[in-house]
């Protein structure tokens, strides 16, 4: 079962990366890069590592995220393209 | 047209270079001598059940002080790009839901991230997993209350102070032990408890609070408010 | 018997993170990705679950809750950002 | 483990290859984070044993033949550190993006034209 669970997430993962370069809008790109680093934790776990999985979610998932929202909230005020 | 076959180049390059990584690929099956080394040492001799953190403390202790080093420099770096400019901060109030919901979440998101540093020799958490819960803790009343004021006198304070206290038990270690950042100042106790390992769990709390008055203060900065 | 029923859970699992992903591709305003991807980090917390009961190890059950805390946090972001963008 | 190791070095590629290709400031900074993720990956599958579990001592690992049932802690602590680290790098790539739309009015890499070769 692990290794179809690696094969599964690493088939989204890699989409989600295609879709992060592809994607117009760049909200839809930080959303995309944010799946990568939730699905990367899962992965870390597999791999016997829990320290850096509990980082990964709370650090590569949450708060990267988030810094990139305010980014992109300070670039784009005034502006509601999408 | 030049830009494409430099780009097509590089791509190729990177791709040669990892090939051989994949193709003459073996799966170790048994620790190196250094990782041995760190195992054995981490429960036989420091009492830590999380040989990661002992790396990191211990073994490593010295890295670690250089990356919250780069961390705060970092800080320091988004703080000066980013002065005061505070009218760029979402003005739109939350809801009452939000509000209402985040004044209860917070002060358990706190006590999480106490336990998942206090604990970090046990469990898979420590000082960096820590720090962040604790930011989000404070990320998520800045973005549930627009009114919201940050003391950032007492932050500053903490993240001085914390940084003060590693350094101060790092040369501690230096005096009256083997070497720097040694955590043989405090008696082991017993394998598995809370008050164990030495001063492993000390060392961790104060780079949980430093990594978390840190991080706060990136948030704050780039989230807008002056 | 149990094993089995764990197992059929994970496929399970795995499928519905690759329904939401589509959705999260195909999701032609904001919301519908944001809702997406709140949907999917929560199908995910369960299978870290089943692999902490897989590999016997009741410490993983740790990072089901920082990650759960963390999903929270970045929806709410997404989602008061959507609202202040008007 | 061979097959995340393909997974990261593919995430790596296809962050670098983000980063060469993309003319838009934040998707470049997208691509680094795309990157970074993929070589973190590469570190911690190399740090992998067959068959063992995490180094952390409880009821579901013996204490006195640990060595023989654990994996390589180094990679992990190498990788927490890095992951922090990355965190920083990207905050502050971002403030000065956010400082160069504030001089320019333009994400567009083409409007930079002053280090041009």
């Amino acid at each position: 079962m692990i290794p179809g669970i690696i094969i599964g997430l690493g088939v989204i993962m890699i989409a989600a990366a295609f879709a992060a370069i592809y994607f117009k809008s760049l909200l839809a790109s930080i959303i995309a890069a944010g799946v990568i680093s939730l699905l990367a934790s899962v992965i870390y776990l597999i791999l016997g590592s829990p320290d850096v999985a509990m980082t990964e979610a709370s650090i590569g998932s949450g708060l990267t995220t988030v810094i990139f929202l305010f980014a992109l909230h300070r670039v784009r005020k005034g502006k509601s393209d999408d | 047209m030049i830009k494409k076959v430099v780009v097509l180049l590089s791509i190729i390059g990177l791709i040669a270079i990892f090939m051989p990584m994949i193709t003459q690929f073996q799966e170790r099956e048994n620790l190196n001598e250094l990782a041995t080394d760190y195992v054995n040492g981490s429960i036989h001799e420091l009492g830590t059940p999380n040989v990661v953190t002992s790396v990191i403390v211990t073994y490593r202790g010295l890295d670690t002080l250089g990356e919250v080093t780069v961390l705060f420099l970092a800080t320091v770096g988004v703080g000066f790009l980013l002065k005061g400019k505070s009218e760029d901060k979402i003005e739109i109030s939350a809801s009452e839901l939000l509000e209402t919901t985040s004044s209860v979440l917070v002060a358990m998101i706190m006590v999480l991230g106490i336990y998942i540093f206090t604990h970090g020799h046990l469990t898979p958490g420590g000082g960096f997993q820590g720090g962040v819960v604790i930011a989000s803790g404070f990320l998520l009343m800045l973005l549930s209350n627009v009114n919201a004021k940050m003391n950032h006198s007492i932050m500053h304070f903490v993240e001085s102070l914390s940084g003060f206290a590693y350094v101060g038990i790092g040369v501690t270690g230096l005096v009256l032990t083997v070497g720097f950042l040694s955590p043989k100042i405090l008696p082991l106790g017993n394998f598995g408890d809370l008050f164990s390992a030495g001063a492993i769990p000390v060392i961790y709390s104060l780079v949980g609070l430093k990594v978390g008055s840190e991080l706060t203060s990136i948030l704050v900065t780039m989230g807008g408010e002056k | 018997m149990a094993n089995t029923l764990y197992n059929v859970a994970a496929i399970i699992a795995l499928i519905s993170i690759g329904l939401t992903f589509i959705r999260m591709l195909l999701g032609p305003t904001a919301a519908d990705r944001a809702v997406a991807l709140d949907g999917m980090t929560i199908i995910t917390i369960s299978l870290i679950v089943y692999i902490a009961y897989y590999m016997n190890r009741i410490i993983y059950l740790d990072i089901a809750i920082v990650y759960a805390l963390m999903s929270f946090i970045g929806v709410v972001a997404i989602a008061r950002y959507l609202e202040g963008r008007k | 483990m061979i097959s995340t190791l393909i997974l990261g070095i593919a995430l790596l590629i296809i962050g670098f290859y983000a980063m060469l290709t993309q003319k838009n400031l934040i998707k470049i900074v997208i691509g680094f984070s795309i990157a970074d993720t993929g070589t973190h990956i590469i570190i911690v599958s190399l740090g992998y044993l067959r068959g063992k579990t995490a180094p952390i001592i409880d009821n579901a690992v013996n204490a006195v033949n640990a060595v023989q049932e654990v994996v390589d802690p180094i990679p992990s602590a190498l990788v927490l550190t890095a992951i922090v680290i990355g965190l920083a790098v990207t905050a502050v790539m971002l403030s000065f993006i956010v400082e160069m739309y504030k001089k320019n009015k333009s994400l567009s890499i083409d409007d930079y034209q002053e280090l041009k070769w």
